[in-house]
């Protein structure tokens, strides 16, 4: 599904990311954990075309995908979610999704403009398959609320409903957990275990280990900018370089 | 804060209610000057000239018997205010007469509406396209640009000065003297060998005089209004540049010697008569009128009346002239206006007529020169 | 092409591009403190120079007492507009800000306007006005004092920037304003601090330049314009690089004028301004860091 | 669910229902205050809505500032202008012919200008601006220099010629409610979501597919064209055009506008248009004291009405509107 290899990024001389490579094959959930500094969202960065690395490439599906920005890789059916939940805070919650629709549209700007006959039914379509993918995250409820004055948990379910509705085949989730109480933790699992069970591939960089264990198929644990060691959780949780790794780190 | 723009918006209504409360059948006319903006030097000292001549007036009991009302609005050098403002002049204050406004685009852009509404305009500004080709209801009262430089290309001759650098501020004012300068040169066998300009608000011209004084012309031609031409004598100072300079009936005022302080010395320019009133010999029919215009904008502004300021003198006596010799409706102005003949104003002696709407001859300008902080007059 | 002819150009283009860099340096020091331009900067510059002359003349000042009353005056104006119109901001969004500074701007010019009136004032020169000679161009002493003045305004600065306590807080609130709030530093102390630090610079630009340039209410528009210019060449930084922008600005002006065309003069600075732009869309000396999430 | 896809075409109903009201009382306008120096004013207030509308999408929706949208309007005149004059083009092919023109600079210029950010697109407008500024002011053989082109017809259609300021009126607020209804369209629609979200992450938008480079440009390139239109139809209103109208200044002006009307607001930028466009005739009579007034109420209205007019209406009409209406009858 997803097959980086060589993955270099140097910032101003100091080496973010030296030399990672790994392939996630399709339909897993796979959990890239590792200590702080370790270069997981650096290296999420430049998966999804944010960052432009030194060397390296990316392959998607079998398709060099290496260099492409966000918007081409979203038309490709990669989509990701971000650290602290960037959403359009000054559009509603159904806004939210609906601009999630954008690859799975065409009206153009003219077309929007002098409301086209087809740019009106499309709209209704847009319209629907946004609320379809609201009920899918539970907050269908919450549809006419501006997005910028969600409590953060139910920001969190926005902005993957919203990566939903692109229609991904794999979707990357940094540290989709971070800021959320144990009771919606609980909630995440069984959502990003409902999200693989449509058969979309799922990774996130995650520090709460918990989760990673419960949910993942695979783990790749980084340490310092290069792959430490790769497996199911319980390998993980038996190898004796990231124990070391972790217990070395103040984390 | 509050309180104070409730204060002032008040202040507004009630100057707006006040100006209709005299009810004797005045003759309206309405006068559009730059009074703010960059043209301020122009529009202030012709709003107050017009301001104190229609008072004077009006003391000394009106024209047969009906006072004058001046309606002034203040176009901020805007010309798309202008044309707003002339038209607010005609259909809501129901003018007879529109003098100004102060520059030639304001104008320029104001004579189809006076046209098309049938209204007199009698323009403050110098611009020769303003009479040229002659349009039935716009006049002129400020000497054409043409003139001046006639006046400087003549004294050229005169003294075997063959060669020019023109240097002209970027601006309505500039770009006609600009257009003078170059149209005219061959007429007075002269060669304009650099062509510069600099912008309104400059504040360092060095960089255009050093490349001036390298093409080594006999004259240093430079048209503006103040403080451009101020800058530019301190530079060429500062330059050590040792050409004749002379400046446009822009600077003819004390304002630009005091600006230009010891680099003014010497400084020669075309200049309406008004700063050499009394220089004049006394059988100039000039002189009373100048004489006068000068006290009396002494008395009431306590600053020396220039000829911008007489420009607004000129329209407001000539639209007296029309009335006194019958008309009160803007049909009637304008035909008394086109029969003025040897009026002898501030600007010049003017005569009008179906064929020329600017009526000055080139005798309207003298050749002066800085002496000691002075003006003299060339001979 | 001659070589004084050149030297001339570049001398000229220093002197006006060092008042550019003061004025800039001021746009900056707001800008990082509070992430506010302020477009009424100019407006101080117009105000040393008028209140130099009305010290002078009516209160007949000498003029080493009458600069420092100006910059004190201009100073006072520089406290009550942050305190009067930034501070109490509901909504401090950026185009608020900018709204607010641009009005502000529009009220102390039409103070100004009724104050001294619209005349354009002279104001003599520090110490007259013969010319010096230096390799066949020529400059007055007064741009010396520009140079010079400029010179220990920037020592100034890095003193206090890099020495003090307030300045080096004032640094860290341009890394960071929140995190130095949490840190103990009053960050709206230090706002108010960078008002009065620009507003004087501002005053200092604005004396220093008017016995050359005259001075009149509406000198601070396009003098304004040019420092903001100048201060973005440089990166927003209120150091070295600011400088160098103000005077890469004056020189280009300047070449410009004197070599390709004093009518496109401005424009022809403008398009390498662009140009560096488009290159380095960073600014000048912006450090080029990759794009953050 | 059904609801919520409902209330989707009530808002839709209701915005429509909305702009017929606002263009009915628009079209009546005339008849209320016939004939005097208020339709003139009038006049001017649907060109500076225009432009407004223009800023404001750039502004408001995408979130990318210009301050040299003068320009643009400049441009769309004096190509208008010139066409007309000096190659005697009808009005009507020389506004196409300026807006294409002026929309090709704007996407060409587009793409290298709105890769920059914050206040270097600032800066980088503002000097494309002054560029364009000193090519009016110098090509004096084309534009006229500094004294400005004048002699620029009238349109004309269908034999009646629009000289007058009604006539005016009614051609220039059809175009105005025209540019109107096609942005409040746009919006509401898959590309003015696109745009908004560019404005509040970009690369969250275009994480989701929006290409914000090409939509930003596109919008820009928009902008420039629907400000041209207002030049050409300025340039043919006036019929004389000069430098000083197409300054920095009003750039400026018409930044204010869209930030006190309510950024994006269409209507907010008609109130912001018309509040800026009567203010100097509510101020006249203040004389030299109205650039004050004018500077302070600048900086009141965004100290007391920060989201501009549009979010503070039922304010608004006490406090400006009122003073006006006892102005009206002096």
């Amino acid at each position: 599904m997803l097959e980086v290899s060589g993955i270099t990024q140097i910032f101003g001389g100091v080496t973010a990311l030296d030399s990672v490579s790994f392939a996630i094959s399709a339909g897993d959930i796979t959990g890239v954990i590792g200590p702080n500094g370790a270069g997981k969202t650096t290296l999420f960065n430049i998966i999804t075309g944010i960052y432009r690395q030194t060397a390296g490439t990316v392959h998607l599906e079998g398709k060099n995908v290496t260099g492409l920005p966000p918007e081409k890789l979203a038309r490709l059916a990669m989509v990701r979610t971000f650290q602290n939940i960037e959403l359009f805070g000054g559009m509603t919650v159904l806004e939210n999704v609906m601009v999630g629709m954008h690859t799975k549209s065409s009206a153009g700007l003219l077309a929007c403009a002098f409301k086209m006959p087809w740019s009106i039914s499309e709209e209704r379509r847009i319209r629907e398959g946004a609320m379809k993918w609201l009920e899918f995250t539970g907050i269908v409820d919450l549809a006419d609320h501006v997005a910028g004055s969600l409590p953060f948990g139910k920001g969190r379910l926005l902005e993957i409903a919203r990566a939903l509705a692109v229609e991904p085949r794999i979707i990357l989730m940094d540290e989709p957990a971070a800021g959320l109480n144990s009771q919606e933790t609980v909630g995440l699992a069984q959502l990003i275990k409902q999200i693989r069970d449509t058969g979309i591939t799922v990774v996130l960089v995650e520090h709460d280990m918990e989760l990673v264990m419960d949910i993942c198929d695979r783990i790749i644990v980084l340490n310092l900018g290069t792959k430490l060691a790769e497996g199911t959780p319980r390998e993980i949780q038996e190898s004796s370089a990231v124990i070391a790794a972790y217990l070395g780190d103040d984390d | 804060m509050n309180v104070k723009f409730t204060h002032y918006v008040i202040a507004a209504a009630t100057l707006l209610f006040s100006s209709n409360v005299f009810a004797a059948a005045p003759i309206k006319i309405g006068a559009l000057f730059a009074v703010t903006g960059p043209a301020a030097f122009l529009g202030e000292p012709e709003r107050n000239s017009a301001k104190m001549v229609i008072d004077e007036i009006n003391k000394a009991g009106g024209v047969k018997g009906r006072k004058l009302e001046l309606i002034v609005y203040d176009t901020a050098g805007d010309a798309t205010k202008a044309v707003q403002l002339a038209t607010k002049l005609i259909k809501d204050d129901k003018v007879v007469a529109i003098i100004g406004p102060s520059t030639t685009g304001e104008t320029m852009a104001v004579i189809p509406v006076a046209e098309k509404e049938q209204i007199p305009l009698i323009s403050c500004s110098a611009g020769s396209k303003i009479t040229d080709p002659i349009k039935k209801w716009v006049f002129k009262t400020a000497q054409n640009d043409a003139l001046a430089v006639g006046r400087i290309y003549e004294y050229l001759q005169k003294t075997k000065q063959t060669s020019v650098s023109i240097l002209t501020v970027s601006d309505g004012f500039g770009a006609s003297g600009r257009e003078q300068l170059k149209v005219q040169a061959a007429k007075y066998g002269i060669t304009v060998v650099s062509d510069d300009t600099y912008g309104p608000k400059d504040t360092d011209m060095t960089a255009q005089l050093t490349k001036i004084r390298g093409t080594h012309s006999q004259a240093i031609i430079c048209w503006g209004t103040n403080p451009g031409p101020a800058v530019i004598a301190k530079n060429a100072r500062q330059l050590g540049i040792k050409t004749p300079l002379f400046m446009s009936h822009g600077v003819s005022s004390k304002k630009f010697i005091e600006l230009a302080g010891e680099a003014a010395e010497g400084i020669k320019l075309p200049s309406g008569k008004v700063v050499v009133a009394d220089l004049l010999a006394n059988s100039d029919q000039q002189k009373k009128p100048l004489m006068a215009f000068v006290k009396d904008y002494q008395k009431h502004y306590k600053a020396e009346g220039d000829h911008f300021g007489g420009h607004a003198w000129d329209a407001v006596m000539l639209i007296r002239h029309a009335v006194e010799n019958g008309a009160d409706t803007a049909t009637g102005i304008r035909d008394q206006l086109e029969k003025i003949k040897g009026f002898a104003g501030i600007g010049g002696s003017f005569n009008y007529s179906a064929q020329d709407h600017a009526g000055l001859a080139k005798d309207a300008f003298v050749l002066v020169e800085i002496k000691n902080k002075d003006w003299v007059i060339v001979k | 092409m001659q070589f004084d002819q050149i030297l001339q150009y570049t001398l000229s283009g220093l002197s006006t591009g060092a008042i550019y860099a003061l004025i800039g340096i001021g746009f900056s020091i707001i800008y990082n403190a509070t992430g506010i331009i302020n477009f009424a900067q100019g407006e101080f510059v117009m105000l040393g120079g008028l209140l130099t002359l009305s010290c002078l003349e009516l209160l007949a000042l000498p003029l080493w007492a009458a600069v420092p009353c100006a910059i004190a005056v201009s100073t006072v104006v520089g406290i009550l507009f942050e305190r009067l119109a930034i501070r109490p901001l509901k909504q401090p969004t950026p185009i608020n800000l900018v709204i607010i500074t641009i009005g502000g701007s529009i009220l102390i010019r039409g103070l100004a306007m009724l104050v001294w009136g619209k005349d354009t004032h002279a104001i003599p020169a520090f110490s007259g006005d013969v010319p010096i000679s230096v390799g066949g161009a020529t400059i007055l002493p007064q741009h010396l004092w520009i140079l010079a003045i400029t010179l220990v305004t920037i020592c100034i600065n890095k003193i206090y920037f890099y020495h003090t306590i307030s300045g080096k807080a004032m640094r860290a609130c341009s890394y960071n304003r929140r995190a130095a709030g949490l840190v103990g530093i009053d960050v709206r102390r230090m706002v108010l601090f960078s008002f009065i630090i620009s507003s004087a610079m501002g005053a200092v630009a604005g004396i220093i330049v008017a016995p050359l340039t005259m001075t009149a209410y509406d000198v601070g528009v396009m003098l304004g314009l040019k420092g903001f210019c100048a201060a973005i060449i440089g990166g927003m930084s209120s150091g070295l690089s600011t400088v160098i922008g103000g005077l890469l600005l004056g020189v280009l002006e300047s070449l410009g004028a004197g070599l390709i065309s004093s009518g496109y003069k401005d424009a022809i600075a403008f398009i390498i301004l662009l140009l560096i732009l488009f290159i380095r869309p960073q600014g000048l000396f912006g450090k080029a860091d990759s794009e953050r999430v | 669910m059904e609801k919520l896809i409902r209330s989707g075409s009530n808002t839709m109903k209701r915005d429509l229902l909305l702009f017929i009201g606002f263009s009915v009382l628009i079209m009546v306008a005339p008849q209320l205050f016939a004939g005097g120096y208020l339709m003139n004013v009038l006049v001017f207030v649907g060109i500076n809505t225009m432009l407004a509308i223009a800023l404001n999408l750039l502004l408001g929706y995408a979130g990318q500032i210009s301050l040299g949208h003068a320009g643009f309007f400049g441009l769309g005149a004096y190509i208008s202008g010139i066409l007309t004059t000096t190659f005697s083009l009808n009005p009507w092919l020389a506004m196409p012919i300026a807006a294409l023109a002026v929309g090709c600079l704007a996407g060409v210029i587009g793409f290298p200008i709105l890769k920059l950010k914050g206040h270097y697109l600032a800066m980088a407008s503002l000097g494309l601006g002054i560029i364009m500024y000193i090519v009016f002011n110098e090509t004096v053989e084309l534009t006229g220099g500094p004294s400005g082109l004048s002699g620029i017809p009238n349109m004309k259609l269908a034999g009646v010629s629009f000289d007058s300021d009604v006539k005016n009126y009614y051609l220039i607020w059809g175009f105005t409610l025209a540019v109107m209804l096609f942005s409040i369209n746009l919006a509401n629609s898959r590309v003015g979501r696109a745009l908004r979200a560019v404005h509040d992450s970009e690369v969250a938008a275009q994480v989701l597919g929006v290409n914000a480079r090409l939509l930003k440009v596109q919008i820009f390139a928009l902008s420039a064209i629907i400000s041209s239109l207002a030049g050409s139809l300025y340039a043919h209103t006036m019929t004389f055009i000069s430098p000083a109208s197409f300054g920095f200044n009003f750039s400026i002006e018409l930044l204010t506008m869209v930030v006190i009307g309510g950024l994006g607001s269409i209507y907010g930028s008609f109130l912001g248009a018309a509040l800026l466009t009567l203010l100097p005739e509510i101020l006249r009579g203040a004389n030299d004291y109205d650039i004050i007034i004018y500077g302070g109420l600048l900086v009141l209205m965004v100290m007391y009405m920060p989201g501009g007019l549009v979010r503070g209406i039922p304010d608004l009409f006490k406090k400006i509107f009122k003073p006006k209406g006892g102005a009206d009858h002096a």
